[in-house]
């Protein structure tokens, strides 16, 4: 491993060695270095093959910027290796190859393929015959993607973090203008978060002879309480909320204010060969030379719009790489080739490079006048060479600032697109804002900072300084010099000029593109799939807008720039995921299910025992001894205040302020469209206190809904959910009476304590709520009491029941039992077309009361028309339970019901169930046909209850 | 979450704490005639601009509140129980 | 042969606006393009499509491409089954490959309701000739090796409804194929055109204003999904329609493992893997309704999470871009289609986040509508 | 008190009051023992690891067994309850204010509605006064017993915010939140309460039947910052 002499600014500790494998083989590398600086180091100059040709791809802009260092890291595909750190041990892959980078079999695409395969080529090919096409589809699908994922895996092994961040300001990009910003806000008392792609705060400072400054803005920072975020990209601005990620953490910081100080990215240029690994952005070749010791090359030719590669050339000369030439795409000498030439270094004004030669690794350059330049068409220049130092232009990164709502246009001097509307509370600073240099930056960023807290602070200093530094940045003297515009070199005789090194579009491809009639940039984005990749547009959108301008004749602003969409940097799904734990709601005699062998599933947002391993033989213990469980997921409301009657009788179709203290009543709820949306039991405390109970699943729509009328009738009524305060039990069955006997004073007979009433008492000593219902068809107390005692209590129900043989039951063997009644489920037996009528419960709806309660006219429409389906029970001898969801045919064989429930009772030795059924087809006696899984069975239709028809067990 | 709404009672929260309502109608008041009862039911103005609508701050306070918001940005203009903005409703 | 290597221009460029035009279509979506070819099959004169954007920037062109005709009525099942097998001779029509992949299709149920209304879908499916079945777990476990099965998840899959014949497509092929045969057919296409108003006189429309002037029209169609309700106002007439945003994601590509779209109602996930070897994932809508195209944070930290569930493998695939797109939803989630209350004004709305497979069955029903002045039988429930 | 069967105020004698996170408060170790009728976690192990940790990162403990008393009724007749209650202090949004004593905290939910948080040992005399206020005032008063209805962790140590911040969305710098603010809003992704009740200190409270998913999720991130729960005894100080 060859490295530079130690460099002022560079990262890497040399006396600490560390060791990777890059497919296999050991790397030696040290502490600081990232994977691609190491590997360079190294002598390795191909780090991946492209997406669609397969040419080798060396390292680009070194920034995290470009597709070119794609490698797999520990399994995980697409990680940018020149900012990826290294880690000892660390097992790095290359992505797109077989058999390996140096020799690929696709690359044969490249060299034969090429013609047969311009964008889009797939849409005209492979049409017929059509029978082929999935043959063709998977060679296609074969080639593609980069990466490799495990085929299976069974967890989650990546932990990751959600971090909440409040501030007064978020500043991101911690170049000069950035630390700057954050120094001057949090100087005057401002709580800021100041985040960071790179490594460490600096920006281009750490690598263009600023470090010891950065170092020291940063230590600045620090002290004025900044918190400063490295490896921390900001992926989007939502609304004021910015993600950022960093490594397992993924920060979600709102801010008062934004400053975006997020610098500008180099471009690269397009000319035949810009892709051969090489081939670099000034910035790159600078990176590996000071932060990394890594000599770029020995012979370097440079191209530039700017004095970007005019300082590159003279820093690189400076590290021993020897540069042949320079060519500055201005056309007239800014005055700095005197720089050059005083360092022995040719410069070319008004010349660019027209092709770097080589396949794997460039060997020369190809020099020529621009169009218009004295000696343009006669003269030319070859050099052997291994380095290609590019600098095409900057373009401002906007994104985040765009996502935000603020507005860009093209920018003819400093030629490219820059911001021109702010969004508010939005504010840039640095060269993303178009002050470019380093004071100036400097000098925008303090502005910004002191702006973002001008609210906070007193008048004064902070307000004399800002109109100082205000007018420092309106000088005139400031204005940028004219950069140039690189022309597109794209002769496609001398090879291809890449545009997008992502997707592998040429300049080539835009042209054919926009001939066949892609021409907005948006079509042709889209069918070239240019800006679609990896990159997304930070190093191919500039390029592609002045071609598509080029192309279609119009100038960049009309041609415009695509969407600009998060994330900003490319993140792994498991960073934006978070920790895997879902909310599930559970009762407080959860535990005890479980120790008592219940199979857990799913009720809406509860956790509920289904059934303790035996349904059937659950639902029989109920009919015949007891049985008990758990019915905590009820909703629970107290409906409260003297309107309580009159809001009660607003919401449901039948009557509920004459309802007598003590005593219950079922309702349906529905909707002002007269279908049904939950339903349940109401019972009144007194006289102005009602306890109203919902499905479980229902509960938070039912508190939703109820709220939302009274905030709209603004009645005098309280309402409080005591859904998760109380714990509920309901038993049933023969011997339920004396079992509950022997756990409370209350006098329990049948005339004390009816059907439908309810009773406030001790149970098991704890205050209760106790309700005479049966949804499961048998004798039954539901027993409401506080949550806290619910394992207790289930416990002593259980003990106490035991000597009549009582067991616990789960909600399937409940649907058995309730079926077997023909009670129905809300949102099993209905859905959201459903009206009462339909559902068999026209007693329910009482379209005399004066009130127009919720669903009252249409339901009046509805009454007017008999229901064309209705929901019926039926009943089947054969053994065979038809699957819930099975097609009800009518007499023509068309899908005209559906069954809504089906069960084995095991007390009727039959199979029963509900169906919606076509209204000729309702009455009792029916014969239905059932299509169920391809086969057909016929029922019979059952319109009264199963079991007790009379109700004689329910009131006994 | 995106954008925030400032609930009467709880200030500034994400959307994602709030259930939204829907924009803000008028129940018929006597019999409507189908027509009506329809464009109740099912019809919308669904403006691009500013709407005012019926917000529930679920995972906070539970209460109901009306806010004017603009459709095409989300901006919210202003926010207040019912009956508090008594002003027009915005075109 | 000749033509992949050069394959001439796909529609010509785009030329003044005429004064009049038989039928004008406001909307460049996969609806409003589909109407224009088979309007330009059936002969019918001059025709344009108006839109505002470039073809393909609205719903067309952000959506998750699934296609499917299980359906659960009888009357959605017999539509979309017959967009279905349209789309599966379309490329051969248009003659340009939309990639058309019929990778089948699972929906994921994670509770016994779910199952109820699958197994339904499924019963329905079949009586209409729908290949569409229920599996169980392990059959899911089967056809999607790649997807975790296992019981120990939040949301245990304890089945799914299987249709072979769903798939995916290539989005923007479709619009520029219907783009392409009605520009050969005649039609002219007018990107950067937005109707501003629409001109009523008695009962019946007759003009279009937009930012290019104003053209009379003697038919017009209302094809502009998220933005339909501002469309159809110009005409005056109401929709039950309210406009949400949809958000989509992909991930950077990587090599197939995913051969089959998976959805997941329950866990707000919808998940296929295109040609390109990216991960198309989608969610459901936002609850508000919107007309602004931004996406959230929420979107992408509840979708990640719920597709790490299903397919773990997934949490160093990386996240490449985000977007929204604009839908309009109907209250019963079925659409809007046929004439309107004004006379020759016509309408194809409230698609919500379904209508992109509809889209051959609908140019092809409109266009008859318009050209016979006869509503087809398949749309006749979907009318207004 | 047509109300009474919201009330904890067991009778019986095998019955106590438990807290939906004991299982997962035995199962990492803690020591319960039955006080004011409710089997509390009162310590794990010696104690002494806890208190390093509440000295020097966070540990959240089990606070379910407070008082929680819910009053509905209109702004004015609230506003004059809690008047009287506090000592004169008005209901402000966002800002509880503690009763005479200092026993309870009077939590704004909204103009009409406050939560009464109470230490367990003076829930009846919080009960009484808050009975007798309502009793004072004309208007209608709903009191609902919300002692089981929300379950309640507290965080506290030098990292509570840092730990509240991986789960809930509410800022709680102490600039915005000082001691005594309370907020109604998401936490964990369910309808919630943060009271800050001490300078390193804020109460969580979500719905009873989520104490089981709370405790997970906060233990995880406490887990994962280092920190771990602590006993009710820690809270007292040695
Ligand atoms: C993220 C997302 C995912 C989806 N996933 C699926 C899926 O997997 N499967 C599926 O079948 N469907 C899906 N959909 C729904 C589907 O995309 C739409 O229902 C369908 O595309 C709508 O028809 P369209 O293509 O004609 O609409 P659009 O493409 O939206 O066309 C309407 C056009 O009208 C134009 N327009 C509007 N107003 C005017 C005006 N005043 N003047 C001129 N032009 C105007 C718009 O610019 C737009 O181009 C999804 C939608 C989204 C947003
Ligand atoms: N040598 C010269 O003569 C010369 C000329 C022009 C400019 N400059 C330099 O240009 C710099 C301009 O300063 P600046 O601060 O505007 O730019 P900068 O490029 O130094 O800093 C921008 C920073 O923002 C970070 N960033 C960008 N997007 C981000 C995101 N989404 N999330 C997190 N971080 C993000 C980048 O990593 C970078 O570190 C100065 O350092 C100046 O010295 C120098
Ligand atoms: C099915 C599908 C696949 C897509 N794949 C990519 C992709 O690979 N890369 C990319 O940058 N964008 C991709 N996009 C998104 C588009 O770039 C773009 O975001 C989308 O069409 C919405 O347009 P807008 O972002 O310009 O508003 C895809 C879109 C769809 C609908
Ligand atoms: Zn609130």
């Amino acid at each position: 491993m060859t490295r530079l002499p130690t460099q002022a600014a560079e990262r890497i500790d040399r006396t600490r060695p560390i060791t990777f494998t890059f497919d296999g083989r050991p790397v030696a590398a040290l502490a600081g270095d990232t994977i691609a600086s190491a590997l360079y180091a190294a002598g390795r100059r191909t780090f991946s093959r492209s997406f669609k040709y397969h040419r080798p791809r060396g390292l680009q802009c070194c920034a995290g910027q470009c597709p070119n260092c794609l490698v797999a890291v520990d399994g995980a595909p697409g990680v940018r290796a020149c900012t990826e750190p290294v880690r000892e041990g660390q097992r790095v892959q290359h992505m797109n190859a077989w058999p390996g980078l140096e020799r690929d079999v696709m690359a044969a695409i490249d060299r034969f393929g090429g013609t047969f395969t311009p964008p889009g080529f797939y849409y005209h090919t492979f049409i017929r015959p059509r029978r082929l096409w999935p043959l063709y589809e998977w060679v296609l699908r074969h080639a593609a993607g980069l990466g490799r994922l495990p085929r299976v895996q069974s967890e989650r092994s990546w932990r990751t973090e959600y971090r909440r961040r409040h501030a007064d300001v978020l500043v991101v990009g911690a170049g000069i203008a950035g630390l700057s910003a954050a120094i001057a806000a949090a100087e005057l008392g401002a709580d800021v978060v100041l985040a960071e792609e790179g490594p460490e705060p600096g920006g281009r400072l750490l690598y263009e002879g600023g470090h010891e400054q950065a170092r020291a803005l940063a230590a600045r920072a620090r002290e004025a309480g900044v918190e400063i975020l490295c490896s921390a990209p900001a992926l989007g601005h939502f609304d004021g909320l910015v993600a950022i990620w960093q490594g397992d953490t993924l920060h979600q910081v709102r801010a008062r204010r934004h400053i975006y100080a997020t610098g500008a990215i180099e471009q690269p240029l397009v000319f035949a060969g810009n892709d051969v690994p090489g081939v670099m952005l000034s910035g790159a070749a600078l990176r590996l030379a000071r932060l990394y010791g890594v000599r770029p090359g020995g012979r370097a030719v440079v191209a530039t719009t700017s004095e970007r590669g005019v300082d590159a050339a003279l820093a690189l000369r400076a590290v021993g790489v020897e540069v042949l030439a320079v060519a500055d795409l201005r056309p007239a000498p800014a005055g700095e080739d005197a720089r050059l030439r005083a360092a022995g270094i040719e410069a070319l004004s008004g010349w660019t490079v027209v092709q770097a030669r080589g396949r794997t690794a460039v060997t020369g350059a190809v020099l020529e006048p621009l169009a218009g330049t004295p000696g343009s068409g006669s003269m030319r220049l070859e050099l052997d060479c291994d380095l290609v130092v590019v600098s095409g232009g900057e373009s401002p990164a906007t994104s985040l600032i765009l996502q935000a709502g603020g507005r860009s246009g093209y920018d003819p001097g400093r030629g490219h697109f820059g911001i021109t509307e702010l969004p508010p509370g939005v504010s840039v600073a640095g060269q993303v804002a178009g002050h470019g240099g380093a004071e100036e930056a400097a000098a925008s960023g303090e502005l910004a900072g002191l702006e973002a807290e001008a609210e906070a602070e007193a008048d004064g200093d902070p307000a004399t300084r800002r109109d100082a530094l205000r007018a420092r940045l309106d000088d005139p003297a400031l204005a940028p010099p004219l950069e140039a515009i690189p022309p597109v070199a794209a002769d496609s005789r001398r090879g291809r000029a890449f545009v997008c090194l992502c997707e592998d579009v040429t300049a080539k491809d835009i042209h054919r593109s926009v001939e066949e009639g892609y021409d907005s940039i948006e079509l042709c984005k889209r069918f070239t799939t240019v800006m679609m990749g990896p990159c997304q547009g930070r190093m191919c959108q500039l390029s592609s807008v002045r071609l598509m301008a080029r192309e279609t004749g119009q100038d960049l602003e009309q041609v415009g720039m695509t969407t600009a969409r998060p994330p900003w940097s490319t993140v792994p799904l498991g960073a934006l995921a978070g920790r895997p734990i879902e909310p599930g709601k559970r009762s407080s005699m959860h535990g005890r299910h479980r120790e008592l062998g219940a199979t857990v599933r799913w009720a809406g947002d509860w956790r509920r025992a289904y059934d303790y391993g035996d349904p059937e033989g659950e639902a029989l213990a109920v009919h015949r001894a007891a049985g008990l469980i758990d019915v905590s997921t009820l909703g629970k409301l107290l409906v409260r205040g003297p309107d309580a009657g009159e809001f009660l009788d607003r919401l449901y179709p039948n009557r509920l302020s004459n309802l007598k203290p003590g005593r219950i009543r079922y309702g349906v709820l529905t909707s002002d469209a007269g279908r049904i949306m939950d339903d349940g039991t109401i019972g009144r405390i007194d006289e102005q206190t009602f306890y109203v109970t919902t499905t479980s699943s229902g509960a938070g729509a039912v508190e939703q809904w109820f709220s939302w009328w009274l905030a709209d009738w603004g009645m005098d009524v309280h309402l409080s959910d005591l859904t998760q305060a109380l714990s509920a039990v309901n038993l049933a069955g023969p011997r339920a009476r004396d079992i509950l006997s022997r756990l409370t004073d209350a006098d329990c007979s049948a005339q004390a304590f009816g059907y439908l009433d309810s009773r406030q008492a001790r149970v098991c000593g704890v205050q209760s709520l106790l309700m005479r219902i049966g949804f499961v068809g048998e004798l039954g107390y539901e027993i409401h009491f506080p949550a806290a005692y619910g394992e207790d209590v289930w416990n002593a129900i259980l003990a106490a029941g035991a000597p009549e043989g009582i067991r616990p039951f789960g909600l399937e063997p409940q649907r058995i039992l309730r079926l077997e009644k023909q009670h129905i489920i809300v949102g099993q037996d209905t859905d959201s077309e459903s009206t009462p009528f339909g559902a068999g419960m026209p007693w329910a709806v009482k379209l005399d009361k004066e009130e127009n309660f919720l669903g009252k006219w249409a339901l009046a429409r509805a009454s007017e028309h008999p229901p064309e389906t209705a929901l019926v029970g039926f009943a089947l001898e054969d053994g065979y339970v038809p699957t819930e969801g099975a097609v009800v045919l009518d007499a023509g064989g068309t899908a005209a019901g559906q069954v809504t429930s089906a069960r084995r009772s095991r007390t009727l030795d039959r199979v029963i169930g509900m169906a919606w059924v076509p209204a000729g087809l309702a009455s009792a006696g029916t014969s239905i046909t059932i299509a169920d899984d391809g086969r057909r069975v016929s029922a019979e239709v059952v319109t009264e209850p199963f079991h007790d028809p009379a109700g004689e067990l329910l009131r006994s | 979450m995106s954008f925030v709404l400032t609930c009467p009672h709880c200030g500034v929260r994400e959307v994602t704490d709030f259930a939204f309502g829907g924009e803000v109608s008028r129940r018929p008041r006597g019999e409507p005639t189908l027509r009506e009862l329809c464009e109740y039911n099912y019809f919308r103005r669904n403006v691009a601009g500013v709407q005012r609508e019926w917000w529930y701050h679920r995972s906070g306070c539970r209460a109901w509140f009306q806010a004017d918001r603009d459709t095409r940005t989300n901006e919210v203009l202003r926010v207040g129980l019912p009956g508090e903005l008594n002003l027009e409703a915005p075109q | 042969m000749r033509e992949i290597f050069r394959p001439g221009r796909m529609w010509r460029r785009r030329g003044e606006l005429r004064e009049s035009y038989d039928v004008v279509i406001v909307g460049g979506g996969a609806h409003g393009l589909a109407t224009a070819y088979h309007l330009g099959q059936l002969g019918v004169g001059r025709v344009a499509v108006l839109e505002q954007g470039y073809i393909g920037s609205g719903a067309a062109g952000r959506n998750t491409t699934i296609l499917r005709s299980n359906y659960k009525t009888p009357e959605g099942a017999r539509f979309y089954d017959a967009s279905i097998r349209m789309y599966e001779g379309l490329s051969a029509e248009l003659d340009f490959n939309m990639l058309f992949s019929q990778c089948g299709h699972l929906t994921l149920a994670h509770s016994d309701r779910a199952m109820l209304v699958m197994a339904n879908r499924a019963e329905v499916n079949r009586l209409h000739g729908i290949d569409s079945r229920l599996v169980d777990t392990a059959e899911v476990g089967r056809l999607c090796p790649a997807l975790n099965v296992s019981e120990d998840v939040t949301y245990p899959i304890i089945g799914a409804l299987y249709h072979p014949p769903g798939g995916i497509i290539r989005h923007d092929a479709v619009v520029w194929g219907y783009a392409r045969g009605a520009d050969r057919a005649g039609v002219e296409i007018h990107p950067g055109t937005e109707v501003l108003g629409l001109d009523v006189a008695g009962g019946r429309v007759t003009a279009v204003r937009t930012n290019r002037g104003t053209i009379s029209a003697g038919q017009v169609i209302s094809a502009t999904a998220g933005w339909s309700t501002l469309v159809c106002a110009m005409a005056g007439v109401e929709l039950p329609i309210t406009t949400h945003i949809l958000q989509a994601c992909v991930t950077e590509p990587v090599k197939p493992f995913l051969d089959v779209v998976i959805v997941s109602s329950q866990m707000h996930v919808y998940i296929s893997q295109s040609d390109r070897g990216e991960f198309v994932m989608g969610s459901e809508i936002e609850p508000w309704t919107t007309y602004r195209m931004q996406g959230t944070l929420n979107f992408l930290q509840d979708l990640t999470r719920h597709t790490l569930e299903l397919f773990p493998q997934l949490e160093h695939a990386r996240l490449l871009r985000s977007w929204a797109g604009l839908c309009d939803l109907s209250p019963d989630y079925s659409p809007i289609l046929g004439r309107t209350e004004v006379e020759n004004f016509h309408v194809s709305a409230g698609w919500g986040t379904y209508g992109f497979k509809a889209a051959p069955i609908v140019g092809k029903t409109l266009a008859e509508l318009v050209h016979s002045g006869r509503t087809p039988e398949l749309i006749a429930p979907f009318a207004l | 008190m047509s109300l009474a069967f919201l009330t904890p105020d067991s009778a019986g004698d095998d019955v106590i009051a438990r807290s939906p996170t004991e299982r997962l408060a035995r199962a990492a170790g803690a020591r319960m023992q039955v006080r004011e009728g409710w089997n509390v976690a009162i310590a794990y192990g010696d104690g002494a690891a806890e208190r390093t940790l509440l000295a020097e990162r966070a540990v959240f403990i089990d606070r379910s067994n407070l008082l929680k008393l819910e009053l509905q009724a209109h702004a004015p007749v609230l506003a004059k309850i809690v008047a009287a209650a506090s000592g004169g202090h008005a209901l402000e949004p966002g800002r509880a204010v503690r009763s005479g004593g200092g026993e309870a905290w009077w939590c704004p939910v909204s103009p009409t509605r406050v939560l009464v948080l109470g230490e367990p040992e003076h829930g009846a005399r919080i009960r009484t006064s808050v009975a007798d206020a309502a009793d004072a005032v004309l208007g209608t008063v709903t009191v609902s017993d919300l002692t089981c209805g929300l379950t309640a962790l507290a965080l506290a140590g030098p990292g509570a915010r840092e730990l509240l911040a991986r789960f809930c969305a509410i800022d709680v710098r102490p600039a915005v939140m000082p001691v005594g603010a309370f907020r109604p809003g998401s936490v964990a992704r369910t309808p919630g309460y943060v009271l800050r009740d001490g300078a390193e200190r804020l109460l969580v409270l979500v719905g009873w039947a989520l104490g089981h998913y709370l405790w997970t999720v906060v233990a995880d991130a406490a887990e994962y910052l280092g920190g771990g729960p602590g006993g009710a005894d820690v809270l007292i100080a040695p």
